[in-house]
């Protein structure tokens, strides 16, 4: 990664940037960390590898005041550029503002899998690699300003299938009350610490819902129904939008399948609005936003 | 706490008969913040709305519940009625008692169970009503017309006649519309050309009156009383302020074009005013006929006119206009004719169709008004007429009856006759549809004094058969098939809308019928009005209308009109969505979901000046209170006023089970 | 201190003695999505004794994530209101961490402050605590950096270590460890002279001085502003999920939940990391930034726990590092403020 | 326990709650009553302006609140007297539906009409079919065990209430 570091470094000299928002190495074997470089000194520790899981771009939404300290430099995964799209959409951010920093990706680690620094020169096995890099299509990142690592193709995939889209048809092909139970199951276990909202880039409202009491849409308690109606919710707001990045999956304490609940709505809303897929573009009006006279209307009577 | 009465209406026995009304008001009392409650035999009447009045003195009342009927019939009733006892209108709400309990449940014990949730429900709603205040704005006194037809004109004048300033917008390069082209009208067979031009004249003269033609409107963002419209003026190529009208440009331009105006049969040039009475009587050029915008060369136009008006590089120009209200007047198109192959109609040159008979027949028409059939220039002995092509037609065309047909058919019997006093006119019809002022008189005259054979029946089949078309039908009265040698057939085609007012309609936000035809507010009692407040209706472009009915339409809209300007400011239903702007973070998919354009960005400034955050703003003047915004919103940061979350959830709430 | 044995069958006869008992048993235990947490225990196979700590911390035991403190219903216009007098039954921790029973002690000192938290005390007052003294550490473990000890006995009545052969060497710390093992005399037997225990756990000892980081944070005009928040914090992102495992943060939010005419007023775990913990209803937030949070909670930990309950808030259980989203290690904090402190 | 059942049902009677534009269902609903036509007393109306107006939560805190089924109906697609709510709510609610079917909601308690102001008919069979397919299912117990366990688990003032 020296022309990461060598280009971090030739932005931070010129002033082009305020920060660079990357990744470098964690306290603990096979952990990474969010690494905030502003000095030429600092640039030298950015790093990137397959341990770089997380999604970064909620450095740039309204939770954190990096924006306001000037342009700002970011180390983005072909996936992390989605999320970027969205937030440029919804109008959380100007492409002018941001540099990217695009990093070809041919996977990321799955959680708790923790590598041996031979396996992480090596090429990742599938089994190691996080369930999103299964379907992802944009190893090479779409939009960037500097492109980092060479020769890395994105695969071509069949939207919608294989990885996390089979085991949402296995959830799909169940019984109604089966789905039940197995939601009630793991809903039974969320321990309502929004977690999956804090790290959700695309969770930048100010004052949540939840944190509204007038009315209490959504109990606070962590019984099974504040977090049924919790985990709904969330999974409502993401239709649409989600660009399945996985962190909310990755950060539950409780093991929630979340990934599970935003994808199937990615898949809906592929199937029934036109093969709509959230974070691929800019310009068009989300699904929730617009319509078209001919939607179907099967359901209604 | 709050101060809640309840009002529980017997509604005569309406109510009562199956909800126990003293049952309800008795365990009323026991609702929180419930201060007194009552049953009575009719709240609406004088002495009920008195007792209402009294009781909001006397007990302090800060809110009211009254179980009745639908609020839709007397919400408004008691909302006046408590505002006149000091009370916040919108601190009334009514429980829905009646016909949607008492008069659907017949079990009384059902009924009153119902009604009890019903009260309690909107208790618990009317507890969190805010007191609102109704919307005052300020009315621009400007009206827009939509149409240069008879009923715009007849609108525009009406509207100028009580010296209020209007624009009237027109597509095409004159006023006149569909009524210009016609010959003679019924039942009076006066000249239309006669009638109608002395009222563009006098548009064109009004100094009330400005007039754009070869103009569209493009856009129209505000509310009722505060409308801003662009208007795209194309491009004519000829100055308009500075052309007499003298028509030499015409009579030198070497390009000979078909006259859309003859219906396709006369000749017209490239540059050419459609008739020699147009209004405004400038010339426009036809910039895809023009030799000049072809092959940059010609330009005789210019080189012959005095006052050296042709402009060849005139740009669109576009005008922003300020109006209250708007009369839309857009008029009709007739079907088009391919479907109907049976008929044979642009196989042969002698079917032709109604307007172009119109043409015929007129004294400045492409045949000066003679008979002659277009084939062979022959006078057409035998006529057969044929009523409802696409009329009242449901597998080829469409189910309505276009109205006109009937008469225009036998006015032109009428007209044939008197032209060709040995020819024949035979019409097939469906029905005769004769309901107006003289009108059946006017049939009766066809048939008795001009010799119009009518046969009710359909035709199946037209063929040519040498210079004659056999016209194959049946009689359906005699049971027998009908075979006519025709010299020329004349088709009444269906009224449709206008091609492209679906388009006009999401342009101006009305509402439209499956057939695009503009829908009114309400077909009896609001017939000329649109949902969209300050928006009205005139002629064919609402339904298929005749010229009587369409000027009496276009008065009503126009004193609609009047009615709505001669106000200084209007007040309106403050149920408009609100944002919290300190929870907003602007991601805008209220402003992108919301079909008025109610919402815009902000930027909250620090004391400086500095734009520290942007957020979303409703112009409580264009929002009409839909709501949709509030569900699209994920915090709920934008709320609707009256239907607020929290008394939602309050009535959710309170039929916890 | 009396030394006794657990034979090899020993833990499953004590459980069917106390399931008999009707004794509620809380120990780890893997859930259905495969983590290892601390609930309710039915079976000796059904424990992960193995497993190097639990996800969660058991304070959940004596301070559940959600609780009823009281409820009312709405008659006519009178409220009826009655405090909850939940049934709390007698409780073993059996096979927690000896990190975790001395967590239990600093809790206490927050519930037993200024107000006494009667369903807090009652459920601690009826449980015991049988800990498991650890033979594997990983490498978030850190409580011999802070004065713990993998075989510590703070707070547990039984300590309990791993004979090699099988079974259990049963160290009866307090009274009522002691009355315990008399009142299951025969599970716990006598020891023999000499056991062949498993050997302890070794966590990696980190340069940490908590008296020095305590007398740096004591020191506000170096510490407050320090730099150092900020460069570790900044990549926060407040999701909280260490307060919810941590065995010693304590904080909760008391809301009112209505149904109908009726609702009832819920004690729910809270969190420090949270922006809107401390955001007042003028919308002022004293805490506006994340790093100001996380510096609350390391002081949490640090000094406002020494100073006003003379005990430690942290027991170096790890489960903050191992849970964070964005490996903010307190014990990186922990290292360089021991360096700047020198 | 099986003789405790049928007791139960007896007195069951199902609750629907009905969310209802203002402009087009709520008038169908008015003009059943205008015009006498009777039906089942199951449904209690909420009235909003537009089906576009409805939340999501609206539904969830309907089943929370034990609701046995739900009925959502607004204006014919084209009808809409805001223009386009109509259509807007259609996608949320396809979305929506998608997301409660597969998280195992029993969908036949959730129903969706369109219902113009002149067809008082129409709403007068939707509520009957709503009400008789509920009767059929019995109370949505499925859904009203987190209600119950969350009772039980607080010991609820159930001598009280």
């Amino acid at each position: 990664m020296e022309s990461l570091q060598s280009k971090a470094k030739e932005l931070i000299k010129d002033a082009s940037v305020a920060v660079i928002i990357g990744y470098a190495a964690g306290t603990k074997k096979g952990k990474t960390k969010p690494f905030f470089a502003y000095s030429e000194e600092d640039c030298e520790k950015l790093i990137f590898t397959p341990e770089c899981v997380n999604n970064l771009t909620i450095y740039l939404t309204r939770k954190f005041d990096f924006m306001k300290k000037g342009k700002v430099a970011i180390v983005a995964k072909g996936c992390d550029i989605k999320t970027i799209n969205v937030l440029i959409q919804e109008n959380q951010l100007k492409r002018d503002d941001v540099v990217i920093l695009g990093v070809s990706c041919e996977g990321v680690v799955d959680k708790d899998v923790i590598l041996d620094r031979a396996e992480l020169t090596a090429d990742l096995p599938e089994d190691k690699k996080s369930i999103k890099c299964i379907t992802c299509d944009v190893n090479t990142p779409s939009d960037f300003d500097h492109l980092f690592g060479e020769g890395v193709e994105s695969k071509a995939i069949e939207p919608m299938t294989g990885g996390i889209y089979d085991e949402v048809d296995k959830v799909r092909g169940m019984a109604q009350g089966e789905k039940w139970n197995f939601w009630m199951e793991h809903f039974e276990r969320c321990i309502k610490c929004y977690a999956c909202k804090k790290v959700c880039p695309l969770c930048y409202c100010d004052v949540c819902i939840t944190e509204k009491n007038q009315p209490q849409w959504i109990e606070t308690s962590a019984h099974e129904r504040g977090n049924y109606a919790w985990n709904i919710k969330r999974a409502m707001d993401l239709s649409g939008r989600c660009t399945f990045c996985g962190e909310c999956d990755r950060v539950c304490p409780a093991e929630i399948p979340l990934n599970l609940l935003n994808q199937e709505m990615a898949k809906l809303n592929y199937e029934a609005f036109d093969g709509y897929r959230a974070g691929y573009q800019t310009e068009e009006k989300p699904p929730f936003v617009s319509f078209k006279e001919d939607d179907d209307e099967g359901f209604i009577r | 706490m709050s101060r809640v009465g309840v009002f529980v209406c017997h509604c005569g026995t309406n109510i009562s008969a199956t909800v126990d009304v003293a049952k309800v008001a008795e365990e009323m009392k026991n609702q929180p913040g419930v201060v007194y409650t009552e049953d009575y035999k009719f709240m609406c009447s004088s002495p009920g709305q008195g007792k209402l009045k009294e009781i909001i003195d006397e007990h302090k009342l800060d809110s009211v519940v009254i179980a009745a009927c639908s609020p839709h019939m007397h919400e408004k009733t008691f909302r006046n009625a408590a505002e006149a006892a000091g009370l916040n209108s919108f601190k009334v709400e009514m429980a829905n008692i009646r016909e949607q309990c008492s008069w659907v449940h017949p079990d009384k014990a059902e009924g009153t169970v119902k009604s009890l949730d019903l009260t309690k429900k909107m208790i618990e709603k009317v507890r969190l009503n805010e007191e609102l205040d109704k919307i005052v704005m300020p009315v621009t006194k400007k009206a827009l017309v939509i149409g240069g037809g008879i009923a715009g004109i007849q609108a525009a004048l009406d509207i100028a006649a009580a010296g209020t300033e209007v624009i009237i917008v027109e597509k095409d390069v004159t006023l006149g519309g569909h009524m210009i082209q016609l010959s003679e009208t019924f039942p009076t067979l006066d000249c239309s050309q006669c009638i109608m031009t002395p009222k563009m004249v006098e548009a064109s003269l009004n100094p009330n009156i400005t007039i754009y033609t070869y103009a569209e409107v493009e856009a129209l963002d505000g509310y009722v009383g505060n409308f801003r419209a662009r208007i795209r003026r194309k491009a004519k190529s000829v100055v308009e302020e500075d052309c007499t009208g003298c028509g030499i440009c015409q009579e030198k331009c070497p390009k000979k074009v078909d006259n859309p105006f003859e219906m396709g049969h006369g000749k017209s040039k490239a540059i050419a005013v459609p008739f020699p009475q147009a209004v405004p009587n400038v010339p426009v050029i036809d910039r895809d006929s023009c030799i000049y915008y072809k092959t940059g060369k010609c330009r005789i136009c210019e080189k012959v006119c005095g006052p050296k008006c042709i402009d060849f590089d005139q740009q669109d120009e576009i005008v922003n206009v300020d109006i209250g209200a708007i009369v839309v007047a857009t008029g009709y198109d007739t079907m088009p004719l391919d479907r109907f192959g049976e008929y044979g109609y642009g196989k042969y040159k002698d079917v032709i169709d109604g307007l172009t008979f119109e043409r015929m027949a007129s004294a400045a028409g492409f045949t000066e008004g003679e008979m002659k059939r277009p084939s062979d220039g022959k006078t057409p002995e035998t006529v057969v007429f044929i009523q409802c092509v696409g009329s009242r037609d449901e597998s080829k065309g469409v189910s309505y009856c276009s109205k006109i047909c009937c008469m225009y058919s036998a006015k032109q019997t009428m007209l044939y006759k008197h032209k060709v006093h040995h020819g024949k006119a035979h019409v097939f019809y469906m029905d005769i549809r004769a309901g107006g002022k003289n009108y059946e008189e006017f049939v009766r005259r066809a048939i008795e004094e001009d010799d119009a054979n009518y046969i009710r029946g359909r035709v199946s089949r037209v063929y040519e058969k040498g210079d004659k078309l056999i016209v194959k039908g049946a009689d359906t009265l005699s049971g027998r098939p009908v075979t006519i040698e025709a010299d020329m057939v004349v088709l009444a085609t269906a009224m449709t809308a206008r091609k492209g007012a679906d388009k006009l309609a999401q342009t101006l936000g009305i509402s439209y019928d499956r057939y695009n035809f503009f829908s009114e507010s309400h077909p009896k009692l609001r017939p000329v009005e649109t949902n969209t407040a300050g928006i009205f209706l005139a002629g064919a472009c609402q339904a298929p209308k005749d010229v009587p009915e369409t000027v009496a339409q276009a008065s009503a809209a126009a004193s609609k009109v009047l009615g709505l300007l001669s106000q200084e400011t209007l007040k309106r239903e403050p149920i408009t969505a609100e944002v919290n702007e300190a929870n907003c973070i602007a991601c805008f998919d209220c402003l992108n979901i919301c079909p008025y354009g109610a919402i815009t960005s902000k930027g909250i400034t620090d004391r400086d000046g500095n734009i520290i955050k942007e957020v979303a703003e409703v112009n409580p003047g264009v929002c009409q209170g839909c709501g949709l915004c509030n569900a699209a919103c994920r915090s709920k940061t934008i709320e609707l006023r009256g239907f607020k979350d929290n008394q939602i959830y309050a009535e959710i709430n309170s039929l916890a089970v | 201190m009396t030394l006794k044995l657990l034979k090899e069958d020993g833990l499953k006869k004590l459980i069917e003695a106390l399931n008999k008992a009707d004794t509620r048993v809380v120990g780890p235990k893997r859930n259905k999505a495969g983590m290892v947490t601390y609930d309710d225990v039915n079976a000796d196979t059904e424990l992960e004794l193995d497993e190097v700590i639990g996800r969660y911390s058991p304070k959940d035991a004596f301070f559940p994530q959600h609780e009823t403190v009281m409820r009312y219903k709405l008659d006519g216009k009178d409220v009826h209101v009655k405090a909850e007098t939940p049934v709390i039954k007698e409780t073993v921790l059996l096979g927690v961490r000896p990190c975790d029973a001395a967590a239990m002690i600093s809790l206490n000192k927050v519930f037993t402050w200024d107000y006494v938290d009667t369903l807090f005390t009652e459920r601690q007052k009826k449980a015991t605590i049988i800990s498991l003294a650890c033979n594997n550490a990983d490498e978030s473990c850190f409580c011999t950096s802070v004065g713990f000890a993998p075989d510590g006995t703070e707070g547990s009545d039984i300590l309990l270590k791993k004979i090699k052969s099988g079974g259990y060497l049963a160290e009866l710390i307090t009274k009522e460890g002691e009355a315990f093992a008399t009142t299951h005399k025969s599970i716990f037997e006598n020891a023999p002279a000499k056991a062949d225990t498993v050997a302890i756990a070794e966590p990696t000892k980190l340069d940490i001085d908590i008296d020095r980081i305590k007398s740096w944070l004591d020191d506000k005009e170096k510490s407050w502003e320090h730099p150092l928040w900020e460069q570790l914090a900044a990549k926060c992102v407040g999701c909280g999920g260490c307060t919810f495992v941590c065995p010693t943060c304590h904080c909760f939010d008391i809301v009112d939940e209505p149904y109908g005419d009726q609702g009832k007023r819920v004690k729910n775990w809270d969190g420090c990391q949270f922006d809107h913990f401390t955001l007042h209803a003028s919308g002022h937030n004293p805490r506006e930034h994340q790093p100001q949070r996380w510096r609350n909670r390391f002081s949490c930990k640090f000094k406002i726990y020494p100073d006003r309950f003379e005990k430690k808030g942290c027991v170096g259980c790890g489960r903050c590092i191992r849970v964070c989203p964005v490996n903010l290690d307190i014990t990186e904090a922990m290292t360089e403020i021991t360096q700047i402190a020198k | 326990m099986s003789e405790e059942k049928v007791e139960n049902k007896e007195v069951w009677t199902p609750r629907i709650i009905a969310y209802v534009c203002n402009w087009c269902t709520y008038g169908g609903a008015d003009l059943a009553g205008t015009s006498r036509k009777t039906y089942d007393a199951s449904v209690r109306v909420i009235k909003l302006p537009c089906t576009g107006r409805i939340d999501p939560l609206f539904l969830l805190k309907a089943f929370e609140r034990g609701a046995d089924s739900i009925l959502v109906s607004g204006c014919h697609p084209g009808d809409c007297h805001y223009n386009t709510g109509n259509y807007h709510s259609r996608r949320r609610w396809t979305a929506f539906r998608d997301l409660l079917e597969f998280s195992g909601i029993d969908m036949r308690r959730i129903h969706f009409s369109w219902i113009s102001a002149a067809e008082a008919v129409k709403w007068v069979d939707v509520v009957n079919d709503v009400s008789e397919k509920t009767k059929e299912l019995g109370p949505y117990t499925e859904f009203q065990r987190i209600n119950e366990k969350i009772k039980e688990y607080d010991g609820i003032f159930a001598e009280q209430g």
